[in-house]
């Protein structure tokens, strides 16, 4: 199993400017979950938030080595960076957790579950592992119908998520068939309360990969430009047809499972080891050592971020809620169905 | 010429092939082999890239055809029996069913189920689970009762923009024969009277149709006549059909081979209770298989499900009322 | 002191942990996290060897609880949501709930469900799933409505023999409180008159009685007096005080939270027309959810779901009938 | 990943006792396997006929390494040989197949799905894999009541079993918990006509093992001196608190899936490779190779097993069929249910 650190000598020249692109998509999650978490806290957001705090750089780094309107990329609750990286408009996100009508679901499904699938981004549901395989279909319907050409699907779970049924069935269907579906792993420690002994006993979530036959990466989730160069290499694979990639990202959430809990099942150790490291500030560290942006510019990227923020919300927040009465209650795309 | 139900099915689906490239299959040992029942027999072979095998992983299946839809294509999913999609269950009710729902995109794929009771199958071959299905949102569900309707339904549900739950009884596979497929056929979702009759109304579905039939044909000799309504699509529910033959026989007994908490049968009778009250001069009747799993020998088994024998002594003490 | 619906069933727990060594409880972040809603908190430090965190595996973790049983133990699944026992249905219902039948060994398990709708849930963390349950034989499904039920019945529900399927209501979590635990209590599989009347019977259970006592309080100021029926039971239901009650009343509306196909609706609507046709002075009524996915907004969840205000219209329209 | 046959040297000598108790259970299980397919052929069993010609060696040597009244044994489909070693009456077999209302079931399952928890063999339900978490259940159990000691819990499955969740779910499971839990792969190339090329990718079963952190083994399943003592290995090992044990033997079905197929998938090559080898064949020839038995004794245990096949069948077979009236139709244990 190779690391992704191991070629990232080789890569880090040409990788800069992806590198800003992630951070620049790192610095407006963090800003707008950030807000919406402190609207949560005064009560004014609707159903629950779960941000993706310290999972940004692995979620970022994934999404802009992906080109939107050729690949499918199917995200779940901590990428907001990732969504947005990969072109989800920040209004999208604005007005599902503001409750506007106009959002991507219409009020439907709520926060997180938003997506397009017309777009290349399915829209999650809640069962953990379900989404992985609704990836292989769109691969596999591609390459039946002849446009797959280089197209890879990306689809993102959590350590958890690992041990369900759905999972092993979609990555082993995934290997059967070959497909250029990219899983990415965002290994945070904990399913909510759970630390990852009580989920699998395995030495490394990797070692999964060896039992499908598919290709395992381990990345320091935490290091942007280690994520950047992993994701990047196995893109490219799966992109050349060398079949499904695993990447596991070893990283902590900053955050509770949800902003309603405060996590105190994570040790003070573990929040101060090397995975507790806020992945944000250690890019930005990065990027001024290595002389890839100045402060002035980084300083830019967060004052644009808020702007845009403050501006999307304000959008979600004067629109109307859905009304019932005009709402279209159907189940059904068939309009015989509807009579 | 002859053909079976199960000859219509595979002709349905080579039809579909044939017409559309949007149209696959994927299942469990339906290429090369042609599946358990051999109900894609011969199909591989014409179509070797839209007729494919699938690892043991319903989960997965599922999955990939709501992806596959994603798409625009149009896949056909056959389960082996019936009975293994409950481990694909959450893919069809949370996955394929809410798809239109949650992102205003359709979900065209059809799940077929090869469904229902034959001795010797025993408590996991032998389940008919069209109530599962039909209580979620967003589904299709369809049971045909005939070779004719195997196939015209088979090509509705494959031109249905929704998922749908295609239930196919494994008994009739064989047993029902037909000289020649339909050209034209009454929608999928349309009702239709079998027999028509003035003592009653018989409303069932699938090979259930046959048993009332039986039951029918010997009571017309003591001078009853029944009226059996096909419900042929169990969700949606053709209840104006259903309600204009209780309004010509004020009684209606509700048959499924299902079991009986829930399901079918009581959706139908509550619907009609509710909208066709005053129709009724007798209490409506229902009758389903036993409350127990289905029993693998075949002694237990023709007494677990409703037969014409059960059937005649529900409607005798119907019509009494 | 006061105890709320949600402490009631953590109680009920701790008592069952206490008296009987072949009780524990598996499920996900229920050990020191004491569960997603707090149901078993405190009983990790109490019972640290009986209550234990599984992986997020609901296929897995009904099956070891059905081997714990034939080991003779009382295992309690937590599921985190109702929602997720989609993907350990097969388990539930073709492993657990076909035990007894098909090795005459009992399987008494009990599974937690935590149910129904609230605000900003939306499709995956609202679903009523005693439908899918009841219709397969073997199973016992409750859903109690009180406090107190949800404190009893959980003790009968780890007590009986058989799978049990506990739907609790997550609405009913932290609204409900009450003075205190009750000592004695009906058997879980009797029904309860909740409030006597005489113009109508609604017969409903969980969360929607509160809303029909809502509106039958509303209702009796304009001098409508309507008796509800908790049915709490919805899988055995206790017929006999259903039947008793439209007796007195002559008009019945029967009201599920649950989608609209099917469900405990239509079961006692067939029920009661089968076999108590003749106490009806007006078509039976029913009132579900709407027939799409439970919508995440509340503007259009309280829209979706019967409310006191849909229960009120449905019920003038009964009475006028 | 050790094989087997390295170990095979220091067991053998102590291992040729179970080696000659096992085949007696080959013998049984073909002897008896050979005439039901006969009289199923005559039309005179109800439902399907599912055998385990060719498996014959790989299902008892493992089921001779257990103890009966302590160890648990969860049978499939091909284990006609292993139920037998565990200690199932023959007469409860032929009762399923002849469906005498005296059978295990009562009529109320069939043939293959017979089993008898109570003495430490659950019964079967069809749907793959779903049998592997309920030996989970009993280990985890009797861990928990303190009465577990050194037993273990064994259960079988087939190559085409290993892609469902079930299966996955359940071998986490038992890894995180450290159940004593083995499980046999008879890796017999094909799931019904499905090949091991649309069912997985990895090289090898066992490959799985490392994605659940347990041990894996290969074993040449139409050897039986290799798989008595492999079995016994692993058994050990499970019992010694090593934890799961995934034992894969490589071999071929002689028969098709059921009786009523007669396998053109399966390639001639193939059929005339080593893993089409007979293993019943091959440990007779065995056993007189190494001395561990005569001819003679060898005439004896085909004739003893026919003697027992006939007076098993025979007592079935005379025996009553359910009768539905007297039938006790319920699907409920408690009383207070019934009513
Ligand atoms: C099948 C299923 N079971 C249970 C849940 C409830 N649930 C939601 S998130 C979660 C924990 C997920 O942990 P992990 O996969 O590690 O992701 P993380 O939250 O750490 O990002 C659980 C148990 C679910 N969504 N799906
Ligand atoms: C979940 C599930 N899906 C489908 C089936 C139908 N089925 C029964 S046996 C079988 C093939 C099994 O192959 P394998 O596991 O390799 O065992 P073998 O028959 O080769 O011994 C299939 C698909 C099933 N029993 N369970
Ligand atoms: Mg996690
Ligand atoms: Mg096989």
């Amino acid at each position: 199993m190779a690391s992704g650190a191991d070629h990232e000598d080789n890569l880090k020249n040409d990788s800069s400017e992806m590198v800003l692109d992630a951070f620049r998509w790192m610095v407006l999650a963090r800003t707008f979950e950030d807000k919406i978490s402190s609207i949560y806290k005064a009560g004014k957001i609707v159903g629950g938030v779960y941000v993706g705090k310290g999972q940004e750089a692995f979620s970022s780094a994934l999404a802009v080595n992906l080109v939107k309107g050729k690949d499918i990329y199917s995200p779940l609750i901590r990428d907001m960076a990732g969504r947005s990286a990969f072109g989800e408009p920040l209004v999208d996100a604005a007005r599902t957790y503001m409750g506007s009508s106009k959002g991507p679901t219409q009020g439907r499904d709520g926060n997180v579950h938003r997506g397009n699938p017309r777009e290349g981004m399915p829209a999650m549901i809640s069962h953990l592992g379900a989404m992985i395989s609704v990836v292989n279909g769109i691969l596999f319907a591609r390459r039946m119908k002849g446009t797959l050409d280089d197209a890879v699907g990306a689809t993102t779970i959590g350590d958890g998520g690992t041990s369900t049924g759905a999972f092993h069935e979609a990555l082993n269907l995934a290997a059967v068939e070959n497909l250029p579906l990219i899983v990415s792993v965002a290994n945070n420690q904990f399913a909510y309360s759970t630390p990852n002994s009580k989920q699998f006993a395995c030495d490394n979530i990797t070692d999964k990969a060896v039992g499908y036959g598919i290709t395992g990466v381990e990345v320091d989730g935490t290091d942007l430009v280690d994520c950047v160069n992993t994701f990047k290499l196995c893109v490219e694979k799966a992109r050349a047809g060398d079949g499904p990639q695993l990447v596991v990202g070893n990283l902590l959430r900053l955050s509770g499972h949800g902003e309603h809990d405060d996590a105190p099942y994570i040790s003070e150790d573990l929040r101060k080891s090397k995975l507790g490291e806020d992945c944000l500030s250690k890019a930005h560290n990065r990027i001024l050592d290595e002389g890839w942006a100045n402060q002035g510019d980084i300083d830019d990227i967060f004052k644009e971020s808020d702007d845009e923020v403050k501006s999307a919300i304000h959008t979600a927040e004067s629109e109307k809620v859905p009304d019932p009465y005009s709402h279209n209650w159907s189940a059904y795309s068939s309009s015989i169905l509807n009579e | 010429m002859s053909i079976t139900y199960l000859e219509a099915i595979r002709e349905a689906q080579s039809v579909a092939l044939q017409k559309n490239d949007e149209v696959f299959i994927y299942g469990q040992d339906i290429g090369f082999f042609g599946g358990a029942f051999k109900s894609t027999k011969g199909l591989y072979n014409e179509f070797p890239d839209r007729v494919l095998d699938s690892p043991i992983s319903e989960d997965a299946m599922v999955g990939l055809a709501v992806g596959a839809a994603i798409e625009g294509m149009r896949p056909i999913v056959e389960m082996q029996f019936a009975d293994f999609s409950s481990v694909g269950f959450n893919q069809i009710v949370n996955q394929a069913a809410t798809l239109y729902w949650r992102t205003s995109l359709a979900c065209p794929i059809t799940i077929r189920l090869p469904s229902g009771g034959t001795p010797g199958s025993g408590p996991f071959h032998s389940q008919c689970m069209e109530t599962i299905y039909a209580h979620y949102p967003g589904t299709v569900v369809m049971a045909p009762s005939t070779v004719e309707d195997a196939y015209s339904m088979l090509l509705d549900a494959i031109s249905i923009d929704d998922p749908v739950i295609f239930c196919e009884h494994k008994y009739l596979y064989y047993h029902l024969k037909a000289q020649q497929l339909p050209k034209k056929a009454l929608p999928a979702t349309k009702a239709r009277i079998v027999r028509p009759g003035r003592h009653a109304t018989i409303v069932t579905y699938s090979a259930m149709v046959h048993e009332a039939v039986s039951t029918a044909e010997k009571l017309s000799e003591d001078g009853f006549e029944i009226e059996i309504v096909d419900l042929r699509c169990v969700k949606p529910i053709d209840i104006e059909t259903v309600l204009g033959s209780i309004a010509r026989t004020g009684r209606v007994l509700a048959i499924g081979e299902a079991f009986p908490w829930g399901g079918v049968t009581a959706e139908i009778i509550s619907q009609i209770t509710s909208e066709g009250f005053n129709l009724l001069d007798a209490p409506p009747a229902r009758l389903n298989s036993l409350d127990t799993p289905i029993p693998y020998h075949p002694e237990l088994w023709r007494f677990h499900r409703p037969t014409a024998h059960s059937i005649e002594d529900k409607i005798r003490k119907l019509i009494k009322e």
